[in-house]
Parts: C-alpha cells; structure tokens; sequence
C-alpha cells in the first residue's frame, strides 16, 4: 500500500529531535508513513495550524491556547514528550545580573519581583506560579511581564528591564556564559514530574484515524528511544553522541557552524519519555491550575483535552 | 406675460428625459437593517453549527465576554491604560508632527534636510522596530507610547506640509501687498489656510494610533485593550478576540466622531 | 423642428425656481435667455434638453428633427465639459461612438467640423494644452459633429476673457450666417444677447417668470459694434433688470 | 504721490516677458492697461506693487504718500483674496492689525468703509455667504480701509458676471466722482477701460511692449453707455488687438 | 512708444519690494549630503562606542549581515517569497477594491449597505486577526496573502469611490446630453476620471501592504523578508533587523516609483 502522508509540526529545538531521528533513520518509512515537516516560529501557532487542518501532528507545551482549541473540539493530546527529571539538566531559574547584585540569590527571594513571560497562559506563566506556590507567596506577589516572543524576553532580562525567567537548558546555558544573568534554581525542583512538552493531533485523527496515531507515535517512540540513548542517558558512547549532533543538527542551528551548534544541542538534551508515556497527573495539574487563573473554562475536563488511548499513562 | 404665438392646435411629442441618475444616495435606513441582519444571520450560522464555533464565535458568546469584561471592572482597567497611552502618544506625535510639519512647509533648508527623512522613515513598520524600542524607550510606558508617537508622527508632518504647500500663493501675496509681518502671515494666513489639512491629517493619525495599540500593547502591557487581544489570541479564545477588536472599532468611530466635532467647530467657514 | 416649452414650473424642495414659462422656439432662430443670478436660467435649459423634468409643465418637439440628424438636441457648456484625458479629436469623436457610423465617415466628420472650427491643426492637442477660446472652440465642434437640430448653449462665453469672447462672438455670428442653425442661448450679457437674440427672453429673480420677451428683427450680419438701435434696446433691458441684479447680487447664500 | 516706470524689463528664466516699460501714473488718474493673454499685465503691475523685482529698470515713487496713509500701494486682485476663515469685518481689520491702531480707531474705520461700500449689514458674513459681487466689494473696502495712494487693481470684475460687473463699474466711478482715487487698472475689458480710463495703455503680445498710450479727456461722469466718440475709441482699440488677441488665443500651452 | 512726460531731472525713490519668500525650495543636493552625514555620524558613533551596540549596530555591521544575506543567497530566497506574498495579495486586494469601489460609486444599493461596513472594518488593526486568519485561510500562503488582501481592499475602496465621487458632474450630464449610453459614460467618462483617485489609492495601498508583510509573516513563515526581521528581533539580532528593515524601505521606494511611472503614463494628459 502507498504510504500516508502526514505533516508533522516542529520547531527548530532539540526538544524536537526524536521527529527529526524517526525521519532521518526511516522509522516513519517503517510505518508507512510519508512525513513532511512544518516548520514554526512558536509552539503557539502550530497547535492552531492543527486546529485548520494544516499540520497533523505537533509537540509542543500545554497552553491555555491548547486547552481552548481542544474545548472547541479541535485537537486532542495523545502522547508525552519531554519531561522534567531531576537529575537531568532541565530548565533552569535565571536571574539579571542587576537583580542577583541586589540579592536575590535563590527563588524563594522572587517575592515581589518581576518575572518575565510570553504571553499569559504560556508555560512561563505556569513555571512562575508553581515556584511561587511552592516558596510560599501567591502569583500576584510577583510582576509577570509578558513580551510575547523569547528574544524579548532575553533582552529585557539582558539589560535587567526584569528580574528573572525560567527557560530550557541550552538558551538558559548560553545565557550564563555571556554574564549578564546568573542561575538561582532548577525548575525540576520546584515541579519535579513536569511534563514539559505533549504530543498532540486533531480530533478527527485521534477519533477516525487511531490506527495513523498509533503509527505516529510508535515511530516517534523509536526516536526518542535513540535520542534519549546518545544524549541524555549517554550509553552509546562519544562516536554516538556526536553522530546524533551530527543528525540533528541538519534541523537545528542549521545556519551555524557544528562546532558552535553542537555544545548548543547538547545542553538541549532532556529526557523525552519512554513510548511517549504522559504524566496524567501532571497534565490535571497544569489544567486546574489554568482553571484556577481563570484562563480557560472552568467545565473543561481531562477528557477534554487527551485522548488516553494511545499510551501509558501516568 | 407669455408666448402666446404657439396654435394649441399643434401638438408635438415631448422631448425625451435622459438624465438623472449618477449620484448614489445612501438611504438612512438600510445601513442598520445590513448590520442587524448580518449579526442575526451570524448569530443563526452559530446556533444551527452552520459556522463552527472554531471559525468565529457567536456574537452572543463575544457579548457575553463583553458582560463579563464589564462585570468584572476589567474593561475600565483595559480602557484607562489604553486611552492614557493613546492620548499621550497621538498628541505629542501630532503636536511635533505639526511643528516639523510646518517647519518643512516654510524653510528651505528644513524642507531639504527633512523632508527626504521622513519620506524614508515614514514607510517602516512599527511592528518590525519593536526590539529597538524595547532597548531604546524600556518595557514600561515608555515604549508604548513611543510607538503611538511615532506612528503619528510622520502622517502628521506629511499633512502638515501638504496643507501648508496647498494654501493659495494669492492669500499669501495679499498679506504682503498690505504690508503684513512674515509672522502675521504665517499666524493669520498659513496656518488657518492649512487647518483643514492638519485636521483631516488628525483623522488618518488617530486611526494609525488605534492600529498601532496592539503592537505596542504587545511589549510587557498587563492592561489594555490591545494586550487584552493578544491574550485572547494566544489563548484562542475567540470570543473575547472578537470582543477586544469590536472595543477597537468603537474607539475608532468615537475618535472619528470627536475629530469631526472638532472639524465643524474650527471649520465652520467652509461650506 | 421647433420647440414648444408649455407652462413649466419647477420647485427644487422647498425653492421654487421657475414659474409658468410659456416660450416657443422657432427653427433658424436663436433664442436668448437672460435674468439676474440664480433665477433658474441653466434649470430651464436642462429641462429643454431632457436633462431634467420639470415639476409641472412640458417641453414639446414641434415636428422631427433632421434624418441625419444624431443627437437633437445639443448642449454647449459655460465650463466646456471636455474630458481632459481625451485629446482634441477624442473628444469629439467620443460622440460619434455611440452612433452606428463606420470609422471612416467618423474620420470624416471629425475632419469636417475641425476645418469648420478652423481647428485642424490642434487635432492631436489635449484640453490642457489650448486657452479657453479654443476649448470652447473644440466644445462647438464636437456640438456641430452630431448635425444638432437645436443648439443649447449655457452662457458659452462667460468663463472667457473679453477679448476672446469678443473674438468666439463674432464666429458664432459667421457660423449662424452659414447654417442658420436653431438655439437657447442663456447668458448673463446683455451686450451678448442684442448682438445674438432673434428674441430676447427676460426673467425676473427667482421664482423665474418672464417679464418680458424682446424681438429684434434686424439680420445678425448688421448688428455690428457702433449701432444706436441696438444701444437702445440693450439699455432699455439693463433698465429693465438692474435692481434685480442688484438684488439678486446683495443676497447672502442660505446657510446650511 | 507719482508713480514713474522706467525701462522695464523682464523675464521668467528663457522667457521675456516685458520689454522696456515706460510710464507714468499721475495722482487722480486711472491708468488702464490693456493687452492679450499672457502679455505680461499682472507681472507689471506686481513690480509696480514691490511684489516682484523687475529683472531691469525701476518703479519710482515720486513725492510722498499722504501722511495718514497706512499702505500707499494696495491691491484688489481679480479672485477676490479674501480670507475664508475671517468675516467681512474681520477680513478688513487683518490688515490693520498690524499698524498702531487702537481698538477704536480700528472699528471706526471698519464702520467708516463698510458704509462707504454699502456693507454695513453684511459685517458678519462669511466670504462663502457672499455672491462675487459682494466679495469685490469687501476687497475694495479692505482696500480703502489702509488709505491707499495708489490702488492697483487686476482685472478686479473679470471674475463676475456680466451684470455684477456692470453694477460695481458704475460703483467704481461713483467712487471716483468721490475721492479721485489714483489706479492702474489692468483689465481684458476694452469698455471697462474706455469706461474708467483716463490713460489707456495698450500692451503687445509676450514681450508685452507699450504699442500705443491713449488719453481720454472725457470726465468718468459723462461716459454714458451711448456715446459714440468712445465707441470709436474701443473700436480703434479693438482694431488695434485683435489679431493679437486671436494670436494668443491660438498658442498651445508649452507641453512641460 | 513711451510716456516722455516724465521730467528726468525730478527723481522719486523705487518702491520697496516686498514679494518673495514662502516658496520653500528643496535643493537637490542637501537629500544626499544629509543622509550620507547622518549614516557616517552613526557609524563614527558606534565605532568610538559613544552608541552602544545594544542601542543600535553599526551601519557597516547592517551592511556585513546584508552582504551575508547576498553571498549565502538567501537574500533572493527571502524576497521571493516576500514579493510574491505581496504581488499577489496586493494585485488581488486592489482589483477587488477598485470591483467594489466602483459598484458603492454608481449604486444606491451598494452605498447604503456596504459603505457602512467597509467604514466599520477599515480601522480593524489586522495583526489583532491573525489568530482568526490561520484558522480561516490555514498556515500556508493562504493566510499571508489574505492578510495582505485584506488590507489593501479598504483603502483601495474607499480612495476608488471617493474618486468617482469627485469625478465632474457635468462631464456626466455631458455624456447624457449627447445620449451616450450608461455603460459608455461609466467606461468613458467615469472610470478615466475616478483613475487618478484610484491611483493614488494604490500608492496607500502599496505602502500598507509593505507594513502588513511583517505581520503577515508571522504567520509560520520560513522564508520572507518580514520573517528575516522577526527573526532578527527575536534573536535580538539589531544588524539583521537594520539590514530587513531597510530592504522594506527599499521596495517601499521601488513601488512607489512604479506607480510614479504609472501614473506618468495613464496620466499624461494632466498638467
Ligand atoms: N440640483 C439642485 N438642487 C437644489 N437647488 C438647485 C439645484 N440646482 C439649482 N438649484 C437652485 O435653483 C436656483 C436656480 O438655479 P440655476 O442654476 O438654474 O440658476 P441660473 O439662473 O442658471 O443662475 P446663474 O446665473 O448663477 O447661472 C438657484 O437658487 C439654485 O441654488
Ligand atoms: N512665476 C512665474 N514663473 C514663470 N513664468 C511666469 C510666472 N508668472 C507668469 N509667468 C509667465 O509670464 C507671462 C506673463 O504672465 P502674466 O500673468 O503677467 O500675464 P497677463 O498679461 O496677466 O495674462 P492674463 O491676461 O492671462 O492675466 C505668461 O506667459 C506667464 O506664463
Ligand atoms: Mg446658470
Ligand atoms: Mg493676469
């Protein structure tokens, strides 16, 4: 039989790698399926691009975008991905050099400062409730900044415009280097089962077309096995690790040189879970606590949102 | 008294009518009566699932978003940050517009140097120098209401000049033919000659100002109707989107009603 | 053909502009039309022409025009009412397009009328390049080019300078002594209208009624600068109509 | 106070305009100037005014203006230049504001005028409320509330119609009967300037060179419309331009 | 001929002139002098540090990304997909603008139930729709080219019916007098006489399309020059934002001196 083709949304991150190794080493092909990928700028589109039927498939962080998409009916979430595991370098709490000169030196010292975000809803937002939640002081305790997109958010806590941010390794790592922030915490101690990032599809896949679903995520699991192996586990050895910087480094940092783009995607690496298991338990977390900000609806259900069908769940 | 000559007795055939026409009056009434029945059938679109809620909400749904904006006082917190940022950034952009503007139009030199700049400055868009401002004007007021002033700014030095270059030279020679001060005439002739451009030149500025909210509402604004849009977007939610854009669209028609109040009260010379 | 204008009266909303006009106009003649500012002169050519119905009253075509004839009844404008994107022989040609005629006895036309105009060499010029006169000039032309029956002619020379005007009266004159042709002609000169009327119409103000209508016989071709007669007659209608001028000048344009 | 023209001549870039001018405007005398299109009549009078400097020669101001004259050279242009903005008083008083008036002296001016030209109930009117009549009569009072000593008039009722016209001539000389006001008139209008000329000078085509001075010793009370010596006059005139006049009337506008 | 009546021996003093002036002349060379000093002014300012890299990069660090853009060639990548974004949207939004201009121009109908809702919708600042867009006219060039579409309609409409609005009445009633027919007289005498209006239209239209490129790239776009810019703005990356931003200004001019020819050509019978 001819292959399906689907298309598969990424963004040009690490966290996207186990797509990238499933194409690149024909796990796709193995199941019959004929991927292109569509590349984004941000998480946030890509999930409306699967809503208007344009993408398929997409991984990408819960965000209160999601959640209203999937409570009009249009998408559903069928698999983890990426998830915090303490022990692994995950995303990392940052401060402005000015902020940590004046002494704020650990998390519990962000009351009353400001903390920069996208957008309200966005998983920065969800971080910095979390951390609040967990020193003690409420949300509102702290100023949200939302700059809408990541370089701003780099530039205004460059210049100390705000205080802090959490962000994944490898921008938090680059960061670090330059000196103008300083790291105070790991978000992994603070939400230590998050899981950061979930595989998603339309409704009408998840409901019609199980059996494409499966496909996708068994091909997907074999990736992420693979990456999870060369970079985050690191089993397979030096020669395995730099023949996976080598494969994903066709996708990402494509426009600079290997030597600079290979540290990059290396501090990138988090673990992506196992057969895309999802953290139910996390993911009824990050829902109630949309609910409680008042972000989205407060009728919506689990079931709303994921389709557990397709993998474990936890 | 009359043509008597005619005989009644002769008749011809009237002459043929073949004018009229040309000139589209808009009736009053049907302008309503579209805007009723389009929300109706909107509304009906939505009802019957003829329009999927994921295409656009229902109007009832983006009016309830509205109650509750209203309910929750949230509307007067989105509507004062954003009329102070829109108030401050249009009219200083408008007042440095009009002095540059009027500089342009009177001097030699200032035409020369100026004019080419904003001819070039002027086609930039906004949205797309919003990482300069940030670094340039910080992620508080500052840069929001520069970006409303420099929107304005260029639309109002074009006007400006235009209306200064269009005052009739005959007005201008009379001034000096009955011995008037170049200020005078400047004061008395030039700028009252070109009011009627500045103002039509207000009306295009405040429109620009509106649209540039939401691009200045996207940098660090936690209040506003323009981050309200944004945040409705993110979160797809549609019905509050709609919402936001219809609170635009109002403060557009009010603005454009104040402008032509100013109009007819500066203008009522005019016809 | 004659014209036959029948107790016409006309309101524009609440203005009454013109009051029991009863006037015939007879072939070869031309008919002057005279009276203060605003008392409905260009209204009742329009209505002559077809370009407005009266409110009450009508206009009668008092047997056929020509069978070459293509457009009875044909204006020429105080504005000249070219289309400046058209050049000389566009314009006229414009016209003739509506006509079932074939290209070469359009061209024909157009050259006919041009020498007639003595405008032949200004064929390819646009509107924007000739001084009034010849716009003017070219507007008589395009009128000629459809073989009117009636010509209707709003103060065709207002918005020239004397000099010129002086200059298009005397080829109006020329041209009538040739072709006899029919016409109303409004004007505001009553300099214009001794030295052009068969029959002078006067209205009063507005509400326009006639108040009066003057004939002179004598031919066109006599009518020239030093003549007492004509003197007389063109006093005797400034007497006539001064104070409504006068009136009709010192009236402040309604507010709106 | 005098005013003397000494070999005037000027040009627009490749253009010559005027050539070689000379002439003199004595107190009490109205000058006419006459000539085609384009001949150069408004520039002229624009250098006698010091709005423009001749390329070569000069104006002269022989003796001095009267001490209470606050603005010897005015104007009173052919559209009027009437501030739209301002009313009919407030049009008059823009142009003694600037002169050391007090409110009083300054409003009894205004009244004085406004009466002089028939005005007074048309104070607070808009220009846009006024028929061009009335428009050319507030310039001329604008123009009479600076105490000209001399006052330069271009083509001041060619924007009017006929009959306006033939109202504020007759205006015009009233004025004149009253105050022997000293012009230079220039004019398209052959009967305006026998009719108001006691000086007649006749322009050439572009260059505009003097052709011919005519001096009518008639007094401006006795030049009834019937009187055939300036019959003669306008028609020797006429003779004298018109195929000049045609000439000008037939040159293309320069394609730019 | 001369008046000789004048004693030569008895001289006056020349009247004072009083004319001139208001008639501000910009001499040709003092654009360039101004730009050239202005860019060597910037690029000295950042050479000797007194403009910090993070306020604005160097003109020659803009210039180095720009020939960067050139040699890797992605420079013809990104504005082929930016011109032809535009091309289409543009092209498309104008004909349908100049369809329904035209239609609210001649028709009652059209006036009374469309006039309002374009008046309604104009204002809408369409980066707020975007979200809507993508759901509408998906990801691809569908909704790039509906953005662009959308916003050079209105102003299109507008400009196009108020230009049959000021087309000469009387040359109507002309064309109605000489018993052209009503199709002739909107071929022959309206539309010629609404173009240069409409014209001048597309000039506005070409600019809003310009500026609507970034916003229309925000929407999943690899390639494009608005993508290059948010791209350099989310990387904070001034010399690449610089480089983008001035490419715009550079097609801004180049369309704007199409449409200059343009109208030279159609309109060659103006002045
Ligand atoms: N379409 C119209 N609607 C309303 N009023 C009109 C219209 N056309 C003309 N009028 C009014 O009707 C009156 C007569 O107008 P008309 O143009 O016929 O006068 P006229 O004698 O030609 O004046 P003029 O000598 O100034 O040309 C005027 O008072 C004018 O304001
Ligand atoms: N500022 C100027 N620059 C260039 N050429 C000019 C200027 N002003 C006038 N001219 C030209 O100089 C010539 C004389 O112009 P002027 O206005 O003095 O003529 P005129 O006799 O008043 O004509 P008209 O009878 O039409 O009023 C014309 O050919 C005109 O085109
Ligand atoms: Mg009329
Ligand atoms: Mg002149």
């Amino acid at each position: 039989a001819a292959a399906d083709k689907i298309t598969v949304g990424a963004l040009r991150f690490t966290s996207h790698a186990p797509s990238f190794v499933a194409f690149e080493k024909g796990y796709f092909t193995d199941e019959g399926l004929e991927v292109e990928f569509k590349f984004f700028q941000a998480a946030q589109p890509m999930a409306v691009a699967i809503a208007s039927g344009d993408v398929d498939f997409g991984i990408t962080a819960i965000s209160g975008g999601l959640i209203n998409l999937a409570e009009k009916g249009a998408i559903k979430v069928i698999g983890g991905a990426l998830q915090e595991e303490p022990g692994i370098d995950g995303q990392i709490i940052l401060v402005s050099k000015a902020a940590y000169d004046e002494g704020i030196t650990s998390p519990e010292k962000l009351k009353g400062r400001s903390f920069g975000i996208t957008q309200a809803g966005s998983s920065f937002h969800y971080m910095a409730s979390k951390i609040a939640e967990k020193e003690g002081f409420s949300t509102a305790d702290m100023k949200l900044v939302p700059l809408q997109k990541v370089g701003a958010v780099i530039g205004a806590l460059k210049s100390g415009q705000v205080d802090s941010w959490t962000i994944v390794p490898h921008i938090a790592k680059a960061l670090l280097k330059g000196g103008a922030v300083m790291q105070i915490g790991m978000v992994a101690d603070y939400i230590p089962d998050y899981q950061v990032t979930t595989v998603f599809t339309s409704t009408e896949i998840a409901e019609t077309k199980p059996d494409l679903a499966k496909r996708f995520l068994k091909a997907f699991s074999r990736g992420a096995d693979d990456f999870n192996a060369a970079l985050v586990d690191k089993s397979e050895g030096e020669e395995g690790a730099t023949a996976m910087v080598a494969l994903i480094h066709k996708y990402v940092y494509a426009d600079q040189p290997i030597e600079k783009a290979g540290p990059s995607i290396r501090n990138g690496a988090m673990r992506v879970n196992k057969d895309a298991a999802l953290n139910l338990t996390n993911i009824q977390d990050q829902l109630d606590w949309f609910k409680a900000e008042g972000l989205v609806k407060e009728d919506i259900t689990i079931e709303t949102l994921v389709n557990s069908n397709f993998v474990e769940t936890f | 008294m009359s043509d008597k000559s005619v005989e009644d007795t002769l008749t011809g055939k009237p002459v043929p009518f073949r004018g009229g026409g040309f000139l589209p009056r808009p009736k009053k009434i049907v302008a309503p009566i579209v805007f009723i029945g389009l929300i109706a059938f909107w509304e009906w679109g939505c009802r019957t699932g003829f329009i999927s809620p994921l295409i656009l909400p229902a109007p009832s749904e983006a009016f309830e978003a509205f109650m509750n904006l209203v309910n929750t006082g949230l509307l007067w917190q989105h509507l004062a940050a954003s009329l102070q940022r829109l108030l401050i950034g249009w009219f200083s952009g408008t007042m440095l517009g009009i002095i540059v503007g009027t500089l342009i139009g009177l001097f030699s030199i200032a035409r020369s140097g100026l004019q080419p700049l904003v001819s070039a400055i002027f086609p930039i868009p906004k949205i797309a120098l919003l990482p300069l401002f940030i670094i340039w004007f910080g992620i508080g007021e500052g840069s929001k209401v520069a970006t409303i002033l420099f929107g304005t700014f260029f639309p109002t030095v074009i006007a400006t000049y235009g209306g200064i270059d269009n005052v009739d030279r005959g007005l201008i020679r009379m001034g000096q033919s009955f011995g008037l001060t170049r200020m005078s005439i400047i004061r008395k002739v030039i700028l009252p000659g070109a009011l009627p451009a500045i103002l039509s030149g207000t009306r295009i500025s405040a429109a620009i100002a509106i649209i540039l909210l939401v691009a200045a509402e996207m940098i660090a604004a936690e209040y506003g109707i323009g981050a309200y849009i944004l945040i409705a977007g993110s979160l797809m939610a549609t019905d509050q989107l709609i919402t936001g854009v219809a609170i635009l669209s109002c403060l557009g028609l009010i603005f454009a009603w104040i402008i032509g109040r100013a109009e007819k009260y500066f203008l009522k010379w005019r016809a | 053909m004659d014209l036959n204008l029948r107790n016409i009266t006309h309101r524009y909303d609440e203005v009454e502009v013109l009051r029991d006009i009863n006037l015939d106009i007879k072939q070869g003649q031309i008919v002057c039309i005279i009276g203060p500012s605003g008392c409905g002169k260009s209204t009742l050519l329009r209505m002559i022409g077809g370009l407005e119905r009266p409110a009450s009253g009508e206009v009668l075509q008092l047997g056929d025009p020509p069978a070459d004839c293509l457009n009875p009844l044909t204006y020429i404008f105080q504005d000249f009412a070219l289309l400046p994107w058209r050049t000389v022989e566009g314009n006229i040609s414009l016209v003739l397009e509506n006509h079932p005629l074939d290209a070469a006895a359009r061209e024909e036309i157009i050259a006919d009328v041009l020498a007639r105009t003595k405008l032949s060499d200004f064929r390819k010029a646009y509107p924007r390049q000739l001084s009034g006169g010849m716009k003017q000039r070219v507007a008589i032309a395009r009128a000629l080019s459809v073989r009117p029956a009636v010509l209707l002619m709003d103060e065709p020379l207002s918005a020239l300078d004397s000099q010129t005007r002086e200059l298009l009266m005397d080829d109006l004159v020329d041209l009538w002594e040739k072709e006899n042709y029919t016409a109303a002609y409004v004007t505001h000169n009553l300099a214009e209208a001794v030295r052009l009327g068969h029959k002078i119409v006067v209205l009063s103000r507005r509400p326009g009624e006639i108040r009066d209508i003057v004939e002179i016989a004598m031919p066109l071709s006599d009518r020239t600068s030093e003549n007492l007669e004509l003197e007389a007659i063109q006093k005797r209608l400034w007497n006539l109509m001064r104070d409504e001028a006068r009136a009709a000048d010192m009236e402040l344009v309604d507010e709106r």
